[in-house]
């Protein structure tokens, strides 16, 4: 028989002046399974707290009710009080008559009295029910899983490094650096995007606690927080980078020609490749679908030139494991093909570019040597225009959202055209100008100010060809007249979209993306880098278009939040999760779908004891569950049971009334 | 509830049940099943900004009002509650991602299950009320209980039972 | 000055919306239909400025303007709204809300093209066909305009472009029915 | 031999005889009957739907219920005009099957409308049933040498939704069946431009801007001549021409073909049957190039030489 004891505070006069205290302690004591009640002036004070640990001695109470102010002010310190007194912390249960009623029934001194009464009544009824709970420590594997390296997935890995956690950093293609390597000086501050990457990146290969794995994929991620298990296939790059030297001597002589992908097709690469020279790590890998030699057998002239015998055309893709208990996902973005844009000939005229390939072309280190150049004759263009919101807000061709950075990069681009072309001259076509951000604003003035970039408000409608010019023909709306212009060149700013490999990926990591693909994040403003799934968190563009600055800082947040993971040996859970009775349980597996974060799976159990024949029954990953008790809603069978808000616990309260 | 003998001087009839009455101080028993994380917290709010309201709600606090099993509803009118309140956090502002679209899903089937016994569909109500709402719930109960009231006492199929 | 304020319900816009199946509402004012339109620059307001005028529900100024009466219906600034608003639609909308209410356009220009669409119909009308250089002259009677492209006309007629006679649809008669059929339904519906 | 329903228009006799004549030279080669829709009406185009709803549906509409009781799947319309309004006209009823009943028996006394025949142009009929491999093996006399700006003017191709055929801003239909023919089709970045067609008699003024800048265009990027598909089109550019010449002030001198004039005298009918002498602009110089060699417009050559390789960067 349960013994409980209840402690009703006055709270100063917060209650007493309310709720007639001493007439509901008489009421209390009527109920047969308290053995004790007593009230107190504040019972939250140490001498409050000592008369309930000496009653749990006194009266060898088996649980205890504090009736007094919300759980949510003092259910820690009560817990704390009656575990110090030996009791199951889990054993307390508070009866909130201050929140619930003393204030909010003033004007009616017999209701709220009333009321206190019922909901301790409610209380007492529900702690009979309550179980001993421990609080769950799940084991942790120190390691954590960086997908992705552009800036976001270099600098997440830096800093969790930084913390002696070791890292894994997988990235798809040949060299780490993403996007932000291609890119020439940067907003708002113009620093030049090699000179701050590149140390970076050779901090990445040289960091004792990143190990690299380039040219390879995240296939497959098992387990929950803290304890993942990750399948890694390194694509097959047939140069043994042990033997490389990176000397290049392969590069130079392979005979076959394909458009660099990292200059957007401005120029060549060969079937042999470093992508970049500042390329991290910089060794070549062999296109197998362009090498000679891999298609048709023929060629093998890499192999011969290279001395240190590092080639090597058997070489198969290979899976790996690693564990590891977090997971970073910084997979970056991709950018919109403007084709849809046949009104502005796209793909019909050469001197209509996008402002990447623009990029690659101020770029010092870039196919033209830094100097802007039109595709279709090789002269340095005067007259520039530059055509924002290509593929962004418009539903009929693109997408609906604002790509973010574009009004930035193109400011960026007409300064830099003025830098490069001295008697050149920008216009920019725009419907907003969205310039939030530290300093961005002042940037966007100096491109109009300095440079003296005009700036047409409306959306280019036409471009056709005059000669060797191409006509520009818009709207501009301030005006309210139709302008033409005369240009050399155009740039698009073309949307970012996320790589159309983002659902796949999410998929196989368990996690959420929109209907765009972006991988999508647990709470838009309170937990905008964690996703739903205990451990996997988000940075960089993957999540949604952002610049540098934004990027890093949600980088580095991921790292903080992994950090946070690994700061104990285990981690520490709540222990009010559910759990499975598999007895009861049918196996319709309601609960799985309901579940929000995938912590229910199935297991085979046998049908009876030692039999050889299973049923399937539904398991609840304690690592994973949150305690949200959707499932034990769901259950048919009332085969789960949320611990601490369990069917019997909510029932007594109802029927005590 | 205490009962105690009430003198009775006028009385109060079932919408749903003419035949039945009540004495005319009849108050009804309400039963509100709040979320942890938006409307406990939004509850704990109106007592700290104390702001009134009547006094026949009885709170049970559960993770998330998808924690709502039917059953907790059904066994609530069984029992003691002429009414009860389920709720949860505004759509899209779950603690558990989406829990209160589930709970808002079977909130509906149970309205049609309501309807088909006969009880009157406002007997069962449910809300959203943020954690920053206190003024919000305090016009819930007060609408709750008003609604409650005018439909009079619930007419309990299995009272024998208790 | 237009002066702005409370607005109840913008009835205007509503019918907008309804007759044309678009969402005035979408526009959001980028222009790229105003350089797109052949005949914007004919126009007293180009499309974008229409849009605009519905939103804020510039009834009397809207209908009282010539853009509608201008548009060709070629489609070409719906085929690159960004918003995928069914300019023409709009345009027909209003047109015919401004046959409906009595606010046509009065200038001459806009009188002259609806001349031209009343003979054509007529036309139409009587013969199931339409007939270029009766046309011609009949719209250059009826806006007194004898000599307009009259010097066209022997080399058409030389040149076999124009033919003297013309043919009919041999039912006539259905063809008058229908006229009268269609005039009979569109009060019906308005009433 | 196929057959195809066959909606003329009022042009067909009239302003675009030559249009129709070569069409039906071509269909003979091609194999395909065309029959006409009995006691067809005007589509009403350029004016009914400008000013009332239910006639500008009901005049379509006829023809639609007429051309149903023909046997053929498919009709075939010579005007990008009447096409316009019969196309959009189908995928109205099409979408308000109670709206087609209401006109088929208070408006139209012709009998019920199902909505089974498809509509194409002759040039969409061309290019997607008889294609452009089938048209390249019948070429007897090519056209080489010649020199071609298509232009398709709005309808053909606009709006989208609603004639479902090539691109509504840069099409290649007739450009592909040009080339069949051994012509050079030429960039053209005013193949969709509106001409002010339903101007023409109201609005000069109008069509002479629209039309000036068509025919500038068309002779900048280097054309012999203009193709079109469409009577109006033809009209406006050919039979204007000296008055916009006059207005702009400088001689221009672009003739006007239909592609059904090029298609028959490359599948070997003799001058004579193109019915050249209805032109307005003379065509006889153009088609003197046929024959001539093309220089083809010199590719620029790559950035190369401007600037420094990135491979030898990359050492
Ligand atoms: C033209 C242009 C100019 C810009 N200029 C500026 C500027 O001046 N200032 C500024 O602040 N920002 C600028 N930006 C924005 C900047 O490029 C981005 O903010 C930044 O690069 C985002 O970094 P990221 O790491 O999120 O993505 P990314 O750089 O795209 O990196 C993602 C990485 O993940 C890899 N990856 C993708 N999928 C997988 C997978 N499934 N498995 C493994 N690896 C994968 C990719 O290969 C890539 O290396 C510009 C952008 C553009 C388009
Ligand atoms: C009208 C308005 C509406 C908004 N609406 C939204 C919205 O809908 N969505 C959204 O995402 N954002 C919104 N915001 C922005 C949002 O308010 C901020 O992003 C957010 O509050 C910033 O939080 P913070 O902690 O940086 O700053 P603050 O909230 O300003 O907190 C700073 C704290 O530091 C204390 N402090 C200051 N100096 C000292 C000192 N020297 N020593 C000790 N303490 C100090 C201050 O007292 C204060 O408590 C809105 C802002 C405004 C003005
Ligand atoms: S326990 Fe709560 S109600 Fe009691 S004195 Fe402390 S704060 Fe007040
Ligand atoms: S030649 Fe050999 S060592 Fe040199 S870069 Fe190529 S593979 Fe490496
Ligand atoms: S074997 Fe392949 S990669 Fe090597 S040189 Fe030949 S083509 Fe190039
Ligand atoms: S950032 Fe600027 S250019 Fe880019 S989509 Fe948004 S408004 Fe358009
Ligand atoms: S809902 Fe209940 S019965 Fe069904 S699978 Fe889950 S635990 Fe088993
Ligand atoms: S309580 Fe919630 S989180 Fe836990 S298993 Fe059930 S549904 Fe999933
Ligand atoms: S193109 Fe569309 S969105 Fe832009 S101004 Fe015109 S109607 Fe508005
Ligand atoms: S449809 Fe009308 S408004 Fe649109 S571009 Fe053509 S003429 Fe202008």
């Amino acid at each position: 028989m349960a013994r409980v004891g209840v402690f009703v505070c006055f709270c100063g006069a917060n209650i007493a002046d309310f709720v007639d205290v001493p007439a509901v302690v008489e009421e209390v004591k009527k109920i047969r399974e308290v053995k004790y009640a007593v009230y107190y002036k504040y019972m939250c004070s140490d001498p409050g707290q000592q008369i309930i640990k000496d009653a749990i001695a006194q009266y060898r109470l088996t649980s205890v009710v504090v009736a007094a102010c919300s759980p949510r002010m003092h259910e820690k310190t009560f817990r704390r009080a009656v575990s110090e007194a030996g009791l199951n912390p889990y054993l307390l249960e508070i009866a909130n008559i201050r929140e619930h009623s003393s204030w909010v029934h003033q004007k009616n001194k017999k209701a709220a009295t009333e009321k206190a009464g019922d909901l301790i009544r409610m209380a007492v009824a529900k702690s009979i029910a309550n179980e001993q709970l421990h609080e769950i420590s799940v084991p942790v594997t120190k390691r954590a899983l960086v997908i992705g390296g552009g800036i976001a997935g270099i600098q997440a890995a830096l800093d969790i490094a930084d913390a002696h956690i070791p890292v894994v950093l997988v990235e798809r293609s040949p060299s780490i650096g993403g996007r932000m390597a291609q890119l020439d000086e940067t907003f708002p501050t113009l620093d030049c995007s090699q000179c701050i990457l590149t140390p970076k990146m050779v901090d990445v290969a040289s960091h004792p606690y990143i190990e690299l794995i380039p040219y390879s994929e995240v296939i497959g991620l098992e387990g929950y927080v803290g304890n993942y298990k990750a399948k890694i296939k390194k694509k097959a790059s047939y140069v043994n980078f042990s033997l490389c030297t990176g000397c290049g001597a392969c590069t130079q002589k392979c005979p076959v020609k394909v458009p660099n992908e990292f200059n957007m097709g401005i120029d060549k690469r060969k079937a042999i490749y470093t992508p970049f020279p500042q390329a991290v790590p910089n060794k070549p890998v062999i296109d197998a679908e362009h090498c000679n030699m891999l298609l048709k057998g023929k060629c093998g002239i890499c192999s011969k030139v290279c001395e240190k015998g590092a080639i090597d055309y058997t070489m198969k893709d290979e899976v790996i494991e690693r564990e590891i208990g977090a997971v970073v996902v910084a997979t970056g973005y991709d950018l919109w093909d403007p084709k849809p844009y046949e009104e502005y000939g796209v793909g019909r005229f050469k001197d209509v570019i996008t402002s990447l390939e623009f990029e690659r072309m101020v770029s010092a280190s870039g196919p033209t040597g830094g100097l802007p150049i039109r595709p279709s004759d090789g002269k340095v263009p005067k007259t520039v225009v530059f055509i924002k919101c290509i593929g962004s807000r418009d539903e009929a061709k693109g997408i609906e959202y604002c790509s973010k950075i574009c009004c930035m990069y193109t400011a960026k681009h007409a300064i830099l055209l003025h830098h490069k072309v001295h008697d050149s001259r920008a216009y920019v076509f725009y419907m907003d100008v969205r310039a939030a951000g530290k300093g961005y604003e002042e940037f966007v003035k100096r491109a109009q100010v300095e440079t003296g970039t005009t700036y047409l408000r409306g959306r280019v409608s036409k471009i056709y060809k005059m000669g060797d010019k191409l006509m520009v023909r818009g709207e501009d709306a301030q005006l309210g007249q139709v302008v033409e212009i005369e240009a050399d060149m155009v740039v698009l700013a073309t949307a970012i979209i996320p790589y159309k490999t983002n659902p796949a990926l999410a998929r196989l990591l368990g996690i959420s993306y929109d209907k765009y693909g972006y991988l999508s994040e647990a709470h838009p403003k309170l937990r905008p880098v964690e996703t739903a799934k205990a451990g996997i968190f988000l940075a960089g563009c993957t999540q949604a278009p952002k610049d540098i600055p934004d990027t890093v800082a949600q980088a580095s947040a991921c790292a903080a939040k992994v950090c946070g993971i690994f700061s104990g040996d285990a981690l520490k859970k709540d222990p009010m999760i559910s759990v499975v009775n598999p007895d009861y349980c049918s196996g319709c597996q309601n609960c799985v779908q309901v579940c929000p974060y995938q912590a229910i799976t199935t297991e085979e159990i046998p049908i009876t004891r030692g039999s050889k024949e299973t049923r399937t029954v539904a398991k609840i990953n304690e690592g994973v569950c949150q305690g949200c008790g959707s499932c034990a809603a769901v259950c048919r069978s009332m085969a789960i049971s949320l611990k601490g808000f369990t069917d019997s616990q909510i029932i007594n309260e109802i029927v005590s009334i | 509830m205490e009962t105690q003998e009430k003198e009775v001087k006028g009385s109060v009839q079932s919408a749903e049940n003419p035949g039945l009455t009540a004495p005319a101080d009849w108050q009804p028993v309400i039963i509100g099943i709040l979320c942890n994380w938006c409307s406990y917290a939004g509850s704990d709010l109106t007592g700290t900004s104390r702001i009134q309201y009547p006094p026949n709600i009885r709170i049970i606090r559960v993770p998330c009002s998808s924690r709502v099993d039917p059953w907790f509803i059904i066994k609530s009118l069984q029992a003691t509650a002429d009414g009860v309140l389920i709720s949860g956090c505004h759509p899209g502002d779950c603690h558990y991602i989406a829990g209160n679209y589930y709970a808002r899903r079977r909130f509906l089937v149970i309205k049609n299950l309501l309807n088909f016994v006969g009880y009157h569909e406002n007997r069962v109500q449910f809300s959203w009320v943020s954690a920053a709402e206190g003024a919000k719930f305090a016009q819930v109960v007060a609408k709750v209980t008003d609604d409650i009231k005018k439909l009079g006492p619930l007419h309990r199929y299995k009272k024998e039972n208790f | 000055m237009i002066r702005l304020g409370y607005l109840e319900k913008n009835t205007f816009l509503e019918a907008v919306n309804k007759k044309s199946g678009a969402n005035v509402l979408n526009c959001y004012q980028c222009g790229k239909c105003v350089s797109t339109c052949p005949v914007s620059s004919y126009m007293d307001y180009p499309p974008r400025v229409i849009m605009q005028m519905i939103k804020l529900g510039m009834k009397e100024e809207a209908l009282k303007a010539n853009s509608m009466w201008f548009c060709l219906t070629c489609s070409a600034c719906s085929g690159r709204c960004p918003r995928e608003i069914d300019i023409p639609a709009v345009m027909e909308a209003i047109r015919h809300i401004a046959i409906e209410e009595n606010y046509v356009n009065k200038t001459k220009k806009v009188k002259e093209i609806r001349t031209f669409h009343n003979i054509f119909l007529d036309m139409v009308k009587r013969y199931g066909r339409n007939y270029e250089l009766r046309m011609m002259a009949e719209f250059n009677i009826r806006t007194r305009n004898l000599f307009k492209d009259m010097h066209l006309a022997p080399k058409a007629l030389l040149k076999g472009k124009i033919t003297i006679g013309h043919e009919h649809v041999k039912r006539g008669k259905a063809i008058r029915k229908m006229y009268a059929m269609a005039d009979k339904l569109e009060k019906s519906q308005k009433g | 031999m196929t057959k195809l329903t066959y909606f003329p228009g009022c042009s067909a006799h009239g302003t675009s005889e030559e249009f129709d004549h070569t069409l039906k030279l071509v269909m003979k080669t091609l194999n395909v009957e065309l029959e006409e829709i009995p006691d067809w009406n005007c589509c009403g185009a350029t004016s009914a739907h400008v000013m009332t709803e239910n006639l500008a549906l009901s005049l379509p509409l006829r023809n639609l219920v007429l051309a149903e009781k023909l046997e053929n799947n498919t009709m075939g319309i010579a005007c990008a005009s009447c096409y316009s309004r019969m196309k959009s006209t189908k995928k109205y009823m099409d979408e308000h099957p109670d709206k087609a009943k209401e006109l088929t028996s208070s408006v139209i006394d012709e009998g019920e409308y199902t909505g089974k025949v498809e509509i194409k142009s002759m040039l969409q009929f061309c290019y997607e049933e008889v294609g452009v491999e089938k048209i390249k093996s019948l070429v007897k006399k090519s056209l080489s040498g010649l020199k071609v700006a298509c232009y398709y003017g709005c309808l053909l191709t606009r709006p989208k939704g609603v004639t479902q055929f090539d691109s509504p801003e840069y099409p290649m239909s007739m450009d592909r069946i040009m080339e069949a023919l051994g012509a050079t089709a030429v960039d053209f970045d005013y193949k969709t431009e509106c001409c002010g067609a339903s101007f023409s008699i109201s609005r000069t003024e109008v069509v002479h801007l629209l039309t000036g800048k068509i025919l500038e265009m068309a002779k900048e990027a280097g054309a012999d001549l203009i193709v079109v598909a469409c009577p109006l089109c033809q009209s406006n550019l050919d039979m204007r021409q000296p008055d916009i010449e006059k207005h702009l002030g400088k001689k221009i001198g672009i003739p006007v073909m239909y592609f059904t004039q090029l298609m028959a005298l490359a599948f070997g009918y003799p001058e004579k049957e193109l019915k050249l002498s209805k032109h307005i602009v003379p065509v006889e110089e153009a088609l003197s190039n046929i024959g001539k060699v093309v220089e083809t417009p010199q590719q620029p050559t790559k950035t190369k030489k401007a600037v420094p390789s990135a491979e030898s960067e990359a050492k």
